[in-house]
């Protein structure tokens, strides 16, 4: 139904957007290009057919505004701000990478545009995320925290006591979950009791607000409405975005655990395509439409390119970061 | 006789107990798939979804739940994927599973095998390399079991299965594809027994998991040079074979632990102290121990390799403990 | 209103559950009095005036049927029929105690009786209970399996993963939250968001009823039904007993964080004074209910005194029971 | 110099540091009364529900909040309440707190306080004693520190206030009333740094928490009979004071350790290998470990006294330490 306004579409905004979920995928499609060539050295987990999660939230935070992601972050990351090169230099393990190399994909982050971290442990960034929020409030601070979480996570306890938490202390958060049907290679809703995410949050007493994640005017309405309610404090919001996982769980896992034809159709519902459509409604051209993608897949090319140029951090820095008290060096002799 | 990998043995282990003794089952994430490296692959379709059970996102859930289910007469085995996110399972283990038998005063067991994959896999990062055997060595109640060749994944999984009592088992992700000699018949290794994986008599090292396939290779490097270590792979941490790292040290008088987690507070120390504590006047130069350094892993490749024990350290340690004494 | 058919009331099946609320409370008082005596040795959480939730729930189990228990197990350990003198000697410390004097007041448990134990855990036997179950329906079995826990419990992770695995699996558990209203020195509902147990069980898909816990013949009828429902393979329900503390969280806590007046109202709210008052009205003699209580009283009374004179455990038994492998004494030295 | 009980010691340094730096809260269960064993009362009347913040039962997100509080530029004191009880929030704190600042590069730090109390108190049994000190020690990214005087109790805890990184800060139960002497002025105990509790000559006893007491009255003991052994408080168990250590081992040239917590994979391996690594030509007789033996705390004292190190066994090992070596 968002669809339906399509003519009425704020073409510069969502042209931006249109443009950055291209820029999301292209980077993704660089990158796993770049792992068949051996560049990328860890796992990782691909958001394609995701992107109008990560565009339509990240539209309506601010800079300041945190958010923190999940092992599929890399959609977040860019639509919070961070520079691409450095995230894939990130995934090449090179220095400069946002990390200097040492977290890869999974820990990818940007503290400078607010992007407190991916994390490579299922849920773990529900707390983190309320606490952040709870350091923000006693500061009295008026940034909010934007967790995004997957299906999966909602099975974990700390869902549970996070979004309590975020209640109990009426924190500034905007918890979405973006629901791409899979726990790995085990379809969640198997493994899930009751109504799901929406249902649990409102049985904790936060609000919740479901959305076709492919819909990208849909999902930048609900977080706006969502995060203008946050910011005039009224507590914690849920947005449950449905989407589909078009890549295996990482790049390399075919997902023969799910039906061609299930894919072919969830194909078709591509959020950017979907988008294309409604801007081409809205008077968009198609060469403008083109040019959004052709510029962001030469821009990823690119970037892949200078991040193999790149050189490999010193292995000294292999003990620094670690804490400030006591030698990290020391072995047992 | 056949050849066959590491992962094999661990899964035909399973097939073979399944098969035993119809109260053993397996529940984890994804296992109707095979797990997350392929332990598992086909046993659902063999055994069933109630005997392989897919479970839901919930590390806490699963440990706790095997627990119940073991005190009520089956045999759980618990896959929890990367021995990291055990850690979100730590009260049920260590607080329940451990403790129960004895709280309770011996009213039931608690017969479980935690497989949890260790170790380093290049490029894994802080959150699933981690290896912290010394933990579960440390805490009363708890067998620990560090298989290291296809043939001892078979043998002690199989026995880790028949134990009444919870057993962490810790695989080794590098050794996953790692092939060997499986023997065809019923394979049992003996919980509590190292295995002396080479001969020596210049130094005694003692290692496990992963470690003792390096320790093997620079052995082979001292060798070529004259030098003929004893390599003791211990297999089960707890309870280690004393017998046999005191043998040893009392006939080669110089020891040298290696393992691949961290050297500050890891197990390595308890085997140093335990044998400069009662082989000190057999001792013909200090214990030494090697280990990785008091950092988290990284990514990179080259930052990585900082915690890695590599051959060449090894070779230098042991020169080091056969050189002639200096001034100090 | 259960209460209102007070004149319909069976008087031997409730009379005998006075008994047994008479025992529960006696075998607390004189627990209480004997840690004043130093003869308790570690903390006992007593549940005076929780009593009719014991009573009624485990009157609608089988010898058969599991059950596990929080830190404030008393009252359950002894309706699922444990014996009280081996249970006083545990608290006591002594030989014979149900556990050998290893677990205390905290870890009672009697397995021959289905008494799975208590847990000095908040939260952390309802995924063992789960579990229970679960190795119950493996097996074929037709047994179930109860949980009881806390209402401070609802705000541990390991609620919303264990309710969701019974869920999932369909596994045979009655989940009872006995909700005295305090988390230690916490008043629940303030670290609590939303509508609380019988809210979250439902957004697990787990149906919930809520009950007056106080009203031994309100939770009877709530347990008979739940219980009747779990045995015909319907899958988990929570029960959600609203109850009183009236001690302090521990034996020793004088709870001056909560007004006398509370205190005193809640008093008058007995759920043994409230069963009396049902079967004075179904026709029971007083002398009759003033007989239950006394002998009750001097049971326990007895029951002390006995545990007095047992003997201490050999201290050598320290070192077994603890794993079959290995030899527990094995010090540095 | 007032005297003044541990547990004050305690309440005095989180009040100083709270009036001293805005950024500085507590969040834990019942804090609002106190928390359980009075360390935090009266501090809410003080600073106010948001300073003193209760938390409902929820470990892991009370530490994982922190992790979220301390990168956003606040500086949180968790309260765990029991040491055992951070066993449901071990994820938080290993996989995330201590490794956060080396995943992401350092571009932040996680400036908090764990507080866990930890220990033996009499008759709290199996899940209300542990002292998993080891384990926080082997952890890269964690500061470990176990004071166990009133003054310490002060200086250390104000000083991990102020520390950047992760501390996990462990204060024994049994240690809450004992009474000492507290400085006027500010106090802070530089983390890092051991006390000489009482020089000696024979012998070397390295301990920490309230093992120093025990080992200090039989300190007393051997001192009547004419020997003097050196007791060594660690106080901070990561970084460890080596210095301080190996200086008093190598005067003695005998090492005993004293730990309460479990020997096999204690701390006290650390200590004891590293000292056995390093001074093994000074040493006049092995090094040597004490600490409870392998089984989990029981309930009934008789039973629970087998877990403790006793004053006499710390006399035996000291005159075994010093006899002439007799044959093997
Ligand atoms: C605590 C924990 N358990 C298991 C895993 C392994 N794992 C990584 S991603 C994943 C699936 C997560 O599903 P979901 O939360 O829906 O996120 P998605 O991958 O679909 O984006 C699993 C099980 C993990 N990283 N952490
Ligand atoms: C995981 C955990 N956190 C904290 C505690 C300390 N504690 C013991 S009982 C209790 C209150 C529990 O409240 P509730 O679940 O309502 O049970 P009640 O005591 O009211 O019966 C707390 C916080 C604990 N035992 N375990
Ligand atoms: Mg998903
Ligand atoms: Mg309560």
């Amino acid at each position: 139904m968002a669809q339906d306004n399509g003519h009425n579409l704020d073409r510069d905004r969502f042209g931006a957007m249109l443009q950055l979920m291209h820029r999301i995928r292209a980077f993704e499609e660089a990158a796993i290009a770049a792992q068949k060539d051996g560049l990328v050295l860890g796992a990782i987990h691909p958001s394609i057919g995701q992107e109008a999660v990560a565009a339509g939230i990240c539209a309506n935070l601010d800079r300041n505004d945190l958010l923190l992601s999940t092992h599929r972050g890399h959609g977040h990351t860019l639509a919070k701000g961070a520079d691409p090169l450095a995230m894939m230099r990130e995934l090449f393990g090179r220095a400069g990478g946002t990390c200097g190399g040492k977290g890869g994909s999974m820990h990818i982050a940007d503290f400078g545009v607010g992007m407190l971290g991916a994390n490579g442990v299922v849920g773990a960034n529900i707390p983190i995320a309320t606490g952040a929020a709870h350091g923000l409030k006693l500061q009295g601070s008026d940034r909010i925290v934007t967790c995004i979480f997957g299906d999966g996570a909602i099975n974990r306890g700390p869902f549970l006591e996070g979004l309590n938490w975020a209640r109990v202390f009426d924190l500034p958060v905007l918890f979405v979950c973006e629901d791409n049907g899979f726990s790995a290679t085990t379809r969640t809703r198997e493994m899930t009791g009751g109504g799901g995410a929406g249902a649990r949050a409102e049985s904790l007493g936060i609000p919740a607000v479901a959305v076709d994640g492919n819909d990208l005017v849909a999902v930048d309405a609900a977080a706006r409405a969502a995060i203008a309610d946050i910011r005039t404090g009224k507590g914690p919001v849920l947005m449950h975005c449905r989407t589909y996982r078009i890549t295996g769980h990482t790049a390399v896992d075919p997902a023969t655990y799910r039906p061609a034809s299930e894919v072919a159709a969830q194909r078709e519902n591509c959020p950017i395509a979907r988008l294309e459509s409604a801007l081409r409604l809205a008077g968009m051209a198609d060469g403008d439409l083109a040019r959004a993608h052709g510029e962001a897949a030469r821009e990823m090319t690119d970037i892949a390119a200078q991040a193999r140029d790149t050189d490999w951090p010193a292995p000294e820095a292999a003990y620094t970061d670690v804490q400030d008290m006591g030698d990290p060096r020391e072995r047992a002799f | 006789m056949a050849t066959d990998t590491y992962l094999n043995a661990g899964r035909r282990a399973v097939i073979e107990e399944m098969q035993r003794d119809g109260s053993v089952w397996a529940l984890g994430e994804d296992l109707g798939r095979g797990g997350v490296f392929g332990q598992y692959k086909g046993l659902q379709e063999m055994f069933g979804t109630s005997r392989i059970a897919d479970t839901p996102i919930s590390e806490a859930c699963i440990m706790g739940a095997a627990v119940g289910a073991a005190m009520t007469g089956t045999r759980p085995i618990v896959e929890m994927r990367f021995s990291d996110f055990a850690l979100c399972a730590v009260d049920e283990l260590v607080n329940q599973a451990a403790k129960a038998r004895f709280m309770f005063g011996g009213q039931m067991r608690v017969p479980m095998v935690v497989r949890e994959p260790i170790g380093m896999w290049r490029s894994s990062a802080a959150q699933h390399s981690q290896s912290l055997e010394a933990w579960y060595a440390h805490i009363p109640g708890l067998v620990v079991v560090t298989p290291s060749t296809p043939a001892d994944n078979l043998g002690l999984l199989k026995s880790a299965i028949r134990n009444d009592d919870p057993v962490v088992y810790l695989e080794h992700k590098n050794l996953w594809v790692l092939e060997g000699d499986l023997p065809d018949g019923e394979h049992l290794v003996p919980l509590g027994e190292a295995a002396i994986a080479r001969a020596g008599d210049a130094v005694t090292i003692v290692t496990w998991s992963a470690m003792r396939h390096v320790c093997l290779i620079a052995a082979e490097t001292l060798s070529a040079q004259g030098v003929e270590v004893e390599v003791i792979d211990l297999r089960t941490l707890w309870p280690w074979d004393r017998d046999t790292v005191f043998g040893s040290v009392q006939r080669t008088g110089r020891l040298l632990v290696v393992q691949e987690s961290v050297s500050v507070a890891g197990f390595g120390a308890e085997i140093a102290a335990s044998v400069a504590e009662a082989l000190h006047h057999d001792l013909k130069a200090p214990v030494r121990r090697l280990g990785a350094p008091r950092i988290p892993i990284a990514y990179a490749p080259a930052l990585e390799d900082r915690a890695r024990v590599s051959q060449e350290s090894i070779i230098d340690a042991v020169r080091g403990l056969i050189a002639p004494r200096t001034a100090a």
